[in-house]
């Protein structure tokens, strides 16, 4: 295992290399070179499976990570790979090309993430909703219950109760 | 007899026809959910969806082909019964059966099928029409053995009359078509399968593919209609296959066993057997009861 | 007709939808509004009962001949098909499912309904003939249950369809929904299951409440 | 005996031409082809979701997955609640199963947080988890035959799959969802009896498949309509992530349950199963294969398990339990092949981001459009089935 990343770090400008809890390598990698080293993990070293592509919203830092998971069938590991882009006009190269799922994928973070993925078919498409005319929901700054609280016609009588409070004063008053 | 009398009791036998095809559907369905490890529906179930059917308030059309869709289908029911000698040797229940009826009969099992393709085709459901497209392939390849063993009877016995034909079986089980020319009886049997819409010949209304073709749909009034054809035709087309094969009937009380029974073969085979793809009920119609039919043909002619 | 006020109209619809302009055989011009022209754009009337033992008669056979339509909204669709198996068999209460809205006379909403199936479940229930009723299962239907902040299931169903009966839980099991079966026939023999005239009453209301949150309504008013 | 004049010679004239992609051009102007939607509202496809298939005659030319009717945004639901209350919302990702989604988030939760659970409430899990999968393939191995109009067996299933619901209903409380895997453990003790209740069921769904073995799987015409079908090439597995039944029907030996081993699998004694066809009828094969498996296992489990223990490791107050900052990725075996979670905690008492790739991710939307071109019409809800789509956990 140790070889695949000496042999990476050689060729690739990776940087915080850990390993998960799971034993899963995690790194990260400029956006640049993304394409050319999944390309050449796919190639030369067995990861032959694009496990999940996954997006994580950091508010604060104003960027989005992606998480690209490959995974070695014949060596049984996992490789995360982690790239970090800007918020404002977020834009990712498409790997459709690699692997033909990774499409769904994409389009799925295009509609949730409004992140561009040029090129991927279907990019476009509606995927889960329908005529959605706001924010990207999975942004953080999209407020999901301030939304629905103004489109749904929320029944009355509803108590919101915030659990830790409520929960505190029932069950432990002193702490 | 009178004419008038004669229509009175027509009228009375469709009656009795219709509320045993309704009856019969229950019990069917009540054998279906025992098997099943149900208790199924009640068995005067069909009678309370027949009303309900015929209480819904609001109707639409699509247009003039669609009303006269079940009307089609329901007159080629009918049409059958009307010239359908109901109990051999009853002077009231031969309805208005002639010499030449079997051929009347063979004409009016088609009539209601194309009908009916009309009528679903003007409802404008895509699944209607492959629904149609596909019955109407499929009956035709399930006419042909039909239209073989019967012409194969015609040669045995020298007659297309149905009377006749019942006549001539008369005298206990051994003067039957069944055992007098058992290859008839096979390919008509098989091909009754077809006819009757049970796995795995029922690609016309096949759950999982087109949910319910053709008659997607109709609703109301005109499904009520499509339900009363349904429950006289499948009386009438047993009570055919009876006369051609089974002897006839000379009560009622035999008239009902023997229909049950004729039906349920269907029912029975249907049961354990997952159903073809039309290309492949197709062919098959057309391999094995086809050349038992021929073959009914052939060993009368030498 | 200004243009700018067209994009807005048309940019959900299918291309096929879209208002066009045909050039006939003799170089006249046929304007096509498919919405307009392809699909009935009559509202529903209020379809009066019977009266007297006559409707109460009627009132029996429809109680005693449920078909539903055997559309799987949400989770709770996971109950329906062991409501029909050995243990439970619906079927005895003469409760049967039919694939298609026109024969059939009961809408389940099976839980949470995300937009885009209340777009659908719409068009299932006004393409259901009158009479028609509708249950509702679980929670989410009642008040959103555990999605009430979720930003695509609605909350509250009796503001889009007329409901007929409510079933609570999450998800009811199905000795719950057979006696919301029982519930349903009791309203209907009561002669109070009168869903589809109140909708057709009070159309506007609806029709209001449905555009509000189906933003593509790219189909007509009412879906015969 | 040769079959050549009964057997159908299609006039390929008619047909589009494939492009280079091998996809067929269809010019929907041309008259060809109706556009037909099989679903959402659809007794064939599973679930709520549509199939936009373009037929020519019988022929499939074109399919469309529409997805996103069950969408509830679980994801975004999971960022406004605690780690304890993700709960109740994470099993209703995927209906037909939940455990799986209780065991990945908690053993997501116990990595990130550094909790050792219990030797003994490893062990319940797997009897959960077990559980569960053989109340899947209840439905879905007789369920094969009602695909194709043999609804029978699939009615005895449902019969047989109550009664594994009701073992559940005695160990958690709750017939669909039981919330009985909890971070740090599992909520109950195996109540007195159990084991023999449920080893009686065994015997029963043993003696039941034997029945399915004969109904269904030596059925002439089921084998007529299933073999050759929705075939999966082998090379298309790595290439579009098919996982599970999928996938060791194309003679891949994938199974997270041996390659991964998680709880205490590495301890029981069974093996892949797999076949080669990679048709409907060889994923049908599979799953039956799975059936035996798992009854297997959870006879082993039952004898290999302690008889005491520790149910529950400590864990920190609930409604305050903050989780160090970290990611992982946690995957587990489901009755469709792998199911994942990636989790990533920011070190507050909120996840940051829970993502749920399910095997139908792939199975349904990419794979499924795929084989369904040139698929006959007849075959698309088998092929469907087959392939184990499960909407829910597609859209979450």
């Amino acid at each position: 295992m140790n070889e695949i990343i000496e042999h990476i770090k050689k060729r690739f400008p990776v940087y915080e290399i850990g390993e998960g809890p799971n034993g899963v390598i995690l790194m990260s990698v400029e956006a640049s070179r993304l394409v050319p080293m999944l390309t050449s993990l796919k190639t030369n070293h067995g990861y032959s499976i694009l496990v999940i592509l996954s997006t994580v919203d950091w508010l604060e830092d104003c960027k989005f990570q992606l998480t690209y998971i490959v995974n070695n069938p014949e060596e049984k590991r996992d490789l995360g790979i982690r790239v970090f882009i800007q918020r404002e006009d977020a834009e990712m190269e498409s790997i459709h090309t690699l692997w033909e799922h990774a499409a769904t994928f994409q389009r799925e973070i295009k509609e949730m993430f409004g992140i561009n993925f040029p090129g991927s078919p279907g990019v476009d498409d509606q995927f889960l909703l329908e005529g959605w005319d706001n924010k990207p929901p999975m942004r953080r700054d999209f407020d999901t219950k301030k939304y629905a609280e103004e489109t749904f016609f929320p029944r009355p009588g509803r108590e919101t109760n915030d659990p830790a409070a409520y929960m505190k004063q029932k069950l432990y008053p002193d702490e | 007899m009178s004419l008038f009398e004669r229509i009175l009791f027509v009228l009375a036998g469709l009656f009795i026809v219709l509320n045993w095809g309704l009856i019969m559907t229950g019990i069917i369905r009540k054998i279906i959910a025992r098997v099943g490890m149900r208790r199924g529906i009640k068995v005067y179930q069909p009678y309370i969806n027949l009303v309900k059917n015929f209480s819904i308030r609001s109707q639409l059309s699509h247009g003039v082909m669609f009303y006269l869709g079940p009307v089609f289908r329901l007159s080629g029911g009918v049409g059958i019964f009307l010239f359908m000698p109901m109990i051999y040797g009853s002077e009231y229940w031969t309805n208005f059966s002639f010499t030449g009826d079997l051929i009347l009969i063979s004409y009016f099992m088609f009539f209601g099928m194309l009908g009916m393709a009309l009528g679903a085709g003007e409802g404008g459901h895509p699944y209607s029409a492959i629904g149609v497209s596909r019955g109407l392939a499929q009956f035709t390849a399930i006419e042909l053995p039909l239209t073989l063993a019967i012409l194969s009877i015609a040669i045995q016995y020298h007659t297309i009359s149905l009377t006749e034909i019942v006549a001539a079986q008369q005298g206990g089980i051994r003067n039957w078509t069944l055992v007098t020319n058992p290859l008839a009886t096979a390919a008509a049997m098989l091909s009754f399968l077809g006819a009757m819409g049970h796995s795995p010949f029922n690609v016309v209304m096949a759950p999982q593919e087109n949910p319910i073709g053709p008659p997607t749909e109709y609703h109301g009034t005109f499904l009520g209609v499509l339900q009363t054809n349904r429950a006289i035709l499948h009386v009438v087309e047993a009570v055919l296959y009876m006369n051609l094969f089974f002897g006839g009937a000379t009560n009622w009380g035999t008239l009902i066993l023997k229909t049950f029974l004729i039906y349920f073969w269907s029912v029975f085979v249907g049961m354990v057997f997952p159903r073809f793809r039309v290309d492949q009920s197709i062919p098959w119609l057309l391999k094995i009861p086809l050349a038992i039919g021929i073959l009914a043909i052939i060993i009368f002619m030498i | 007709m200004s243009e700018k006020k067209d994009i807005p109209e048309d940019m959900f619809l299918a291309p096929e939808n879209r208002k066009h302009t045909v050039t006939g055989p003799d170089g006249e011009v046929i304007h096509v509004d498919p919405l307009n022209d392809y699909f009935c754009q009559d509202l529903p009337k209020v379809e009066a009962p019977y009266k007297g033992v006559l409707e109460k008669f009627l009132n029996w056979a429809r109680a005693e001949s449920l078909w539903v339509l055997a559309y799987g909204t949400g989770c709770g669709s996971i109950e329906l098909p062991p409501l029909f198996s050995p243990r439970f068999d619906a079927y005895r209460f003469g409760v049967m499912m039919r694939p298609t809205p026109r024969q059939s006379g009961v809408l389940i909403i099976s839980g949470y309904l995300a937009v885009k199936t209340l777009k659908r479940a719409i068009r299932s229930y006004e393409q259901m003939q009158n009479p028609k009723y509708v249950i509702a299962l679980g929670s989410c239907t009642i008040n959103g249950g555990m999605y009430f902040d979720s930003y695509n299931t609605i909350n509250r169903l009796d503001h889009y369809l007329p409901v007929d009966v409510y079933i609570a839980g999450c998800m009811p099991r199905p000795e719950a929904i057979l006696a919301g079966f029982n519930k349903l026939k009791e309203r209907i023999k009561s002669g109070n299951a009168e869903g589809a005239n109140h909708y057709a009453e009070n159309l506007e209301w609806y029709k209001a409440n449905q555009k509000k949150i189906i933003k593509d309504w790219n189909m007509p008013t009412y879906n015969w | 005996m040769s079959n050549t004049i009964f057997d159908w010679k299609k006039d390929r004239s008619m047909f589009p031409e494939p492009d280079k992609d091998g996809k067929p051009v269809v010019e929907l102007d041309s008259q060809k082809y109706i556009k037909v939607w099989q679903g959402p509202n659809h007794p064939g496809v599973t679930g709520n979701m549509a199939l936009e298939l373009t037929i020519s005659g019988d022929e499939v030319m074109e399919a469309k997955t529409h997805v996103g009717y069950l969408h509830r945004g679980f994801e975004k639901l999971f960022e406004r609640r605690r780690y304890m209350q993700c709960f109740p919302t994470s099993i209703r990702m995927c209906v037909p199963e939940p455990d799986i989604n209780e065991y990945n988030l908690s053993r997501g939760t116990e990595l990130l947080s550094g909790i050792e659970v219990p030797e003994m409430a490893g062990w319940l899990r797997m009897i959960a988890l077990e559980m569960a999968r053989l109340q899947v393939l209840l439905r879905t191995v007789p369920g094969q035959g009602g695909t194709i109009g043999l609804g029978l067996p699939a009615q005895w299933g449902l019969y047989y799959r109550e009664l594994i619901l009701d073992r559940f209903e005695e160990l958690t409380g709750g017939r669909i969802y039981h919330m009985y895997i909890l971070p740090g453990g599992v909520r109950g003790l195996l109540p007195d009896g159990f084991k023999k209740r449920l080893e009686d069921n065994l015997v029963k769904i043993e003696a039941f498949m034997k029945e399915v073995d004969r109904v269904v799987y030596s059925n002439a015409v089921f084998k007529k309509r299933t073999k050759g079908i929705g075939v999966v090439p082998p090379e298309w597995i790595d290439q579009y992530g098919a996982t599970g039944p999928v996938a060791r029907a194309a003679g891949y030996k994938r199974d997270v349950r041996k390659d991964y081993p998680y709880l205490y699998y590495d301890r029981l004694d069974f093996d892949y199963n797999v076949e080669h066809e990679s048709d409907v009828f060889a994923r049908f094969h599979v799953r039956r294969k799975d059936v035996d498996t798992t009854i297997d296992l959870l006879r082993q489990i039952m004898a290999k398990m302690p008889e005491k223990g520790e149910l529950r490791a400590e864990t920190p107050n609930v409604l305050h339990w903050k989780i160090p900052r970290g990611e992982t990725l946690v995957r587990c075996e489901s009755s469709r092949g792998e199911y994942l979670f990636y989790m990533v905690a920011d070190g507050s008492i909120y996840p940051r981001r829970i993502n749920l790739r399910g095997p139908s991710y792939t199975h349904g939307v990419v794979l499924l459009e795929k084989l369904l071109v040139n698929a006959n019409i007849s075959d698309v809800s088998s092929i469907m089935v087959s392939l184990a789509t499960c909407p829910p956990e597609i859209e979450r």
